[in-house]
């Protein structure tokens, strides 16, 4: 039965959520946008939220408390309306335990999943992106050979979050290049394998405090017990949609936060003997993009509802994609504009949700719930 | 609980009425093509054979997803088959969704069986539904409402039955007086003056419509006779544009969804597919747009969705109301128009229905409130603003 | 030296053709759109216009005024601003005039142009358009064989103006299917010519009044010399170019007629106690449309320009026609937006420009300058 | 007559520019970088030698095209390098061209050769350029004036050698009472108080200024110290807007046009062309954006250049101006976004220069009044109406 409101245990995931990004996020968003830092104990924080055991089975050391693709819309919706390059990076070992739980053998849960459920951050991270202009990620360059006794990867792989402290890369690469999703594998490698590069930080016009790195594969030789999904592979289509839905929830967050705060700034700042939020060009900014962020969250959730019920979400998830990634831009654009001057300058907030804005429609593969 | 999927009968009733929508795009061409002239009996039979068992589906016993939230989804059907034909066989009009929304029981069973269609513009006003002019006395006499005025953009105003006529009790006391009446037509005093001539839905009448004189019973007033100040909610009349606003909103997406999937069709034909795995580098500049197009009609969808679903909750959705109708008309308006241009030569021809769905789907963006008046009452209330602080 | 001011002489053409459009164009154009017709007598005084013999060199009978893209850019922008469809039909004449004063050989102008030079309007028409919905005027299916002693002409053309009264027809066909611009030719089809059929009036969602048909060629043969140019044939795209630039020309002038319209309504009507064009939201529509109608017209201008210079105008041109033609259909929307229920009815003539506005994506080839 | 061919001498010049501006690209990295370190002396000298060049080449003997096209046509191509390291080299700053519109040829000669900046806007308003705080008050003793007040977003107010600053010599008079007044930082009582932060143009200072009981000359103000009422055209200070407008529209073609070369020669590498004689059904979806984008481009420098002709001709061109800069900083705000987005992890990279253009350009749509200030000037002059009857 058709139904768009939240029940009593998804408000209260949201309400812890927007607190918690309230008092820890937000407050340091600026200094570490500037310093370009990403605080080790607010990963610590972070990590205590739980989003890793919550969602692994109690016989590999997790609470249990189930996995939907939803809930976790929800959440991540709130983090990044605290700041997104915080919540990408704190949240990045769900890049690595997500996949296992979906598609992982049961000898692969056993030996991963149990380090996901300690004290301490656990460093994991996924490699996706490559740095080329018509980059799909239904079509990798970064190929695995999987002829012989060990797999053997090679490529080039570009933002890929922590890479320089993770303990293990959830690598993506394809059996055949130009085969499309079916031949994408993901494979996972410990960062310490011979072969394996990680290059300079990248820098980035947004995400700032996301530790990005560059990591080439060079003839790196992987036992093949460290196919996911052992004979049967991944399904790389549904980590995908979970990675938009996620992404798109988190797009969703920045942009409300642009909104909200250019709304209250609309009606605070006078100009011709009113509030500028008085003039209708102004309002107009705002209302249309109040009207896209209802939207769009919408769309994420369908997509993440779907992923829920095991439907194919590829639809959902490829235009919520595509529509999320422009509205945002144009939500965040309209959150400097209706500053204006004071926009522009790095006082006000909206100038850096303006530069993370624009990220999501470059970054696939940095965020899954 | 978060649910994007709608209950057995609702699937049924909807798969129904998209039967039915072939119907009327067979017969859409020939009454664009004759303007004001009356639908044929036969058609008419048809057409409320198809409507009686979308009702009849809708009675089955099981779980329902609410009645505005229904009503939302099958009207979608209907307009993409004709937005305006169907209304004439289900007795639909916007007069309906009116009285549906405010009416009292009694009046329910006495109105809910006429097609009703609702009257508010007159020549001297558009947007600014608060200027109303046309006025209600209460004659204690005899307790009968006497009505004087002009009404003008009456839709489906001579087919109707009766109309839902907004008309102040109290000029000097502005929007909070400004109350509906139902007007039957056979009521001595009401007098069709004029038919439109106009650029798209044509299948309905477009009516003006005099009041002189014209006397109804005390009990055709919708909602309360008195006259209270706003607290919060919508006042008086404006009540039923919370439970209009989706049901016309709905009528845009039907008809953007024909004439996008027409579109799409044609270009299957020319062996164009839609892939929705890729990114913008893998794609042709008329897949990208109809992706685009595709992800905009849903954003509207599910806007208009979720206020018909607040609607029957007893939510207040005046913010959620107005963002769908805003949201569904733009974007309606505009993906008829590119669906007409990538036809070429088989858009711009009145052989096919793109060229007439971009006609008929321009007034998504006009009736029921303007784009324009829809952004102002979202903006007002994310902004906390009066109508004051924001005109 | 840059310059974007019109000169006296143009300024002149500028409002002899503003007035003529006013009082012979506009009183007649929602009547003519009603009744989807033409009159015969407003052909003959568009005729007195002399747009044909003014071009026309003395020697072939006309009054060598010389020819200019720019001036009659200049000109039909006026014409269309009074009615386009009108103006489309009364100039069709033009549409085999100037591709024979282009690319006609000694012998095809001695021989037609001469007829352009009449007291009478002479019905000539031009075939470039086909009907499906991948069309590409470069991109042609109908086919001129040239291998025999005679042309065979094959294949069906579309959206032909006045087809049922035309003399002759200048028919658009490629030598070799998918060889782009290069392979097409034009040819000089008698209407009459057994295998030419023309087909019923087409029904289209604007430009009503003007009438456009459908016409076939099964195995039409026609001889060596209604080849275009002889041996050398025509180059398409600069009679392409040109076609842009003159129904770009127009574009501007339905976008300025919607654009005038709106205004004057918006400052008349009131709502709220004011014009409605004291609101933003109003005001925003009609000054976008009126900074477009400005770009939109120095565009054409500078296409025309360059091919008045002889230079490839095939970027300027291919440009504007994209952009006029949304531009337009943006406009105009707003014309009928901006009188909101009125601009719905057929009262007022912002929708009639809404219906011929989108005609400019489509039609391509309808006229010439 | 109408011409859309430049003079060889511009198009020398231009040549140059153009060359130049690629120098100004190999640094303009680094000063985004460092933000507010001063440009190396050796650095400077080379600017300052490719800007004697293109001087040089414009005072060779034969025709030009007029002097505020020229300066446009110019500044594009600068800005194609840099939007601001260029300026600091130039010597020409927003006030410069605000002295060249309207001062006096004795003030031209004392401040034509000072890098001159432009303060307007005050802590207390933005768009509002009306409430002007900043007092200059007359000293008839000394003759000089006495300015007080605080000014925000001074482009270039710590690097400039003067600043055009706006004040009132009469509160009660409104705009006609505001005017302009050259003080050059050397005076007493003209303090810098603080440099922001930017999100783009950060090879530009943007300073606050204060200025107490700060003396300058009689003859330091830029136009009459009379207060007359306005009739037609813009008055006091406002006037060096019709000036100004196409400079800094100018400096948005630049950038825009920077990043659309860049995107496309990106694309080119990896074997996409850009066809101009194809239609959508021919087209992949980069391919038509980029095309479209291009068109965009076109569109909105040609207003500008139209603009800038008109004041070389002494026409009144502040509807022009307006156009010219609205649709420039909104055009290229928008180009420089979607090119970061079509090169993908390219664009968004700080290794290379789009993401700089999509910092730097939205500026833009800001500085010299926001693309909704413009459009505000827009349609008053389309409608006729005065401020009072737009607000």
């Amino acid at each position: 039965m058709a139904d768009f409101t939240l029940d009593e245990d998804q408000k209260q995931i949201q309400d812890m959520m927007r607190k918690f990004a309230e008092k820890e996020l937000r407050p340091i968003a600026r200094d570490c946008d500037e310093e370009d830092k990403l605080p080790a104990d607010l990963l610590e924080k972070v990590w205590e939220l739980g989003f890793c055991p919550n969602i692994i089975p109690e016989k590999y050391g997790g609470y249990d408390m189930g996995r939907s693709a939803l809930n976790a819309a929800i959440m991540v919706e709130e983090l990044a309306w605290g700041d997104a390059s915080l919540a990408i990076g704190a949240l990045s070992p769900l890049l690595m335990a997500v996949p296992i739980l979906e598609f992982g053998t049961e000898e692969q849960k056993e030996e991963w999943l149990p380090k996901f459920c300690g004290e301490k951050f656990y460093p994991a991270t996924a490699a996706l992106m490559e740095r080329r202009i018509t980059f799909e990620p239904t079509d990798l360059h970064t190929t695995v050979e999987m002829e012989k006794e060990v797999m053997v990867l090679n490529g080039a792989k570009c933002l890929v979050p922590l890479a320089d402290q993770a303990e293990q890369i959830l690598v993506y690469a394809a059996t055949a290049k130009g085969a499309g999703a079916a031949a994408i594998e993901a494979v996972i490698v410990d960062r310490n394998t011979p072969g394996v590069t990680i290059g300079e930080r990248e820098k980035n016009m947004g995400f700032k405090p996301l530790p990005l790195f560059p990591v080439t594969f060079k003839d790196v030789e992987v036992p093949m017990t460290r196919r996911l999904g052992g004979n049967k592979g991944i399904q790389f289509m549904r980590l995908l949609n979970l990675s938009r839905a996620n992404l798109c929830a988190m797009a969703v967050g920045v942009s409300r936060a642009s909104n909200e705060y250019a709304i209250k700034y609309a009606k605070e700042r006078f100009a011709f003997g009113e509030p500028i939020a008085s003039r209708q060009a102004v309002a107009w900014m705002l209302g249309e993009s109040a009207i896209e962020v209802a939207g769009m969250r919408l769309m994420v959730w369908r997509t993440a509802w779907r992923l829920d019920r095991n439907e194919d979400a590829t639809r959902d998830a490829g235009l919520t994609k595509m529509y999320c990634a422009d509205k945002t831009m144009l939500i965040t654009d309209y959150g400097v504009q209706v500053l204006g001057g004071h926009g522009y300058i790095r006082e006000h907030p909206v100038e850096l949700w303006f530069r993370n804005g624009r990220g999501f429609d470059t970054m696939e593969g940095l965020a899954i719930g | 609980m978060i649910d994007f999927s709608f209950t057995p009968k609702t699937l049924k009733a909807k798969k129904t009425a998209r039967e039915g929508a072939e119907y009327l795009k067979s017969i859409s061409r020939y009454y664009d093509d004759h303007e004001h002239e009356e639908v044929k009996p036969e058609e008419i039979n048809r057409m409320k054979e198809d409507s009686a068992n979308t009702n009849k589906i809708m009675a089955e016993p099981g779980p329902n997803d609410g009645g505005f939230l229904t009503m939302v989804v099958l009207n979608e059907e209907q307009s993409s088959g004709d937005p305006m034909l169907g209304g004439a066989a289900s007795n639909m009009g916007l007069g309906n969704a009116a009285i549906g929304a405010v009416a009292t029981p009694d009046q329910k069973a006495r109105f809910g069986h006429l097609y009703c269609a609702m009257a508010i513009t007159e020549p001297g006003f558009g947007s600014d539904t608060a200027a109303v002019s046309t006025t209600a006395k209460l004659d204690t006499a005899t307790n009968e409402w006497i009505l004087n005025g002009e009404k003008i953009f009456v839709t489906a105003g001579k087919r109707c039955e009766a109309v839902v006529v907004w008309a102040t009790v109290d000029k000097s006391k502005g929007r909070a007086a400004i109350k509906s009446f139902v007007v039957e037509k056979f009521r001595k005093g009401i007098t069709l003056t004029k038919l439109e001539h106009k650029l798209g839905i044509r299948a309905s009448d477009t009516a003006s419509i005099l009041l002189e004189d014209c006397r109804i019973p005390f009990d055709n007033i919708l909602g309360s006779p008195e006259v209270k100040a706003a607290k919060g909610g919508q006042v008086g009349a404006f009540a039923t544009f919370d439970a209009t606003r989706p049901i016309v909103a709905s009528m845009a997406l039907g008809v953007a969804r024909a004439a996008l999937d027409f579109t799409k069709g044609k270009l299957e034909e020319a062996g164009i597919t839609f892939p929705y795995d890729r990114g913008i580098h893998s794609l042709s500049a008329v897949q990208k747009e109809i992706l685009d197009m595709e992800a905009n009609l849903d954003a509207a969808r599910l806007l208009v969705w979720q206020s018909a679903a607040m609607l029957d909750k007893a939510l207040r959705n005046s913010l959620e109301s107005s963002m769908g109708k805003s949201k569904a008309g733009r974007a309606a308006t505009l993906i008829c128009q590119r669906c007409v241009a990538l036809l070429g030569p088989l858009g711009y021809s009145r052989e096919l229905l793109a060229e007439k769905w971009m006609r008929d789907c321009k007034i998504n963006d006009i009736f029921e409130g303007t784009g324009q008046i829809q952004m102002l009452i979202v903006c007002r209330q994310i902004l906390g603003f009066t109508r004051d602080q924001l005109k």
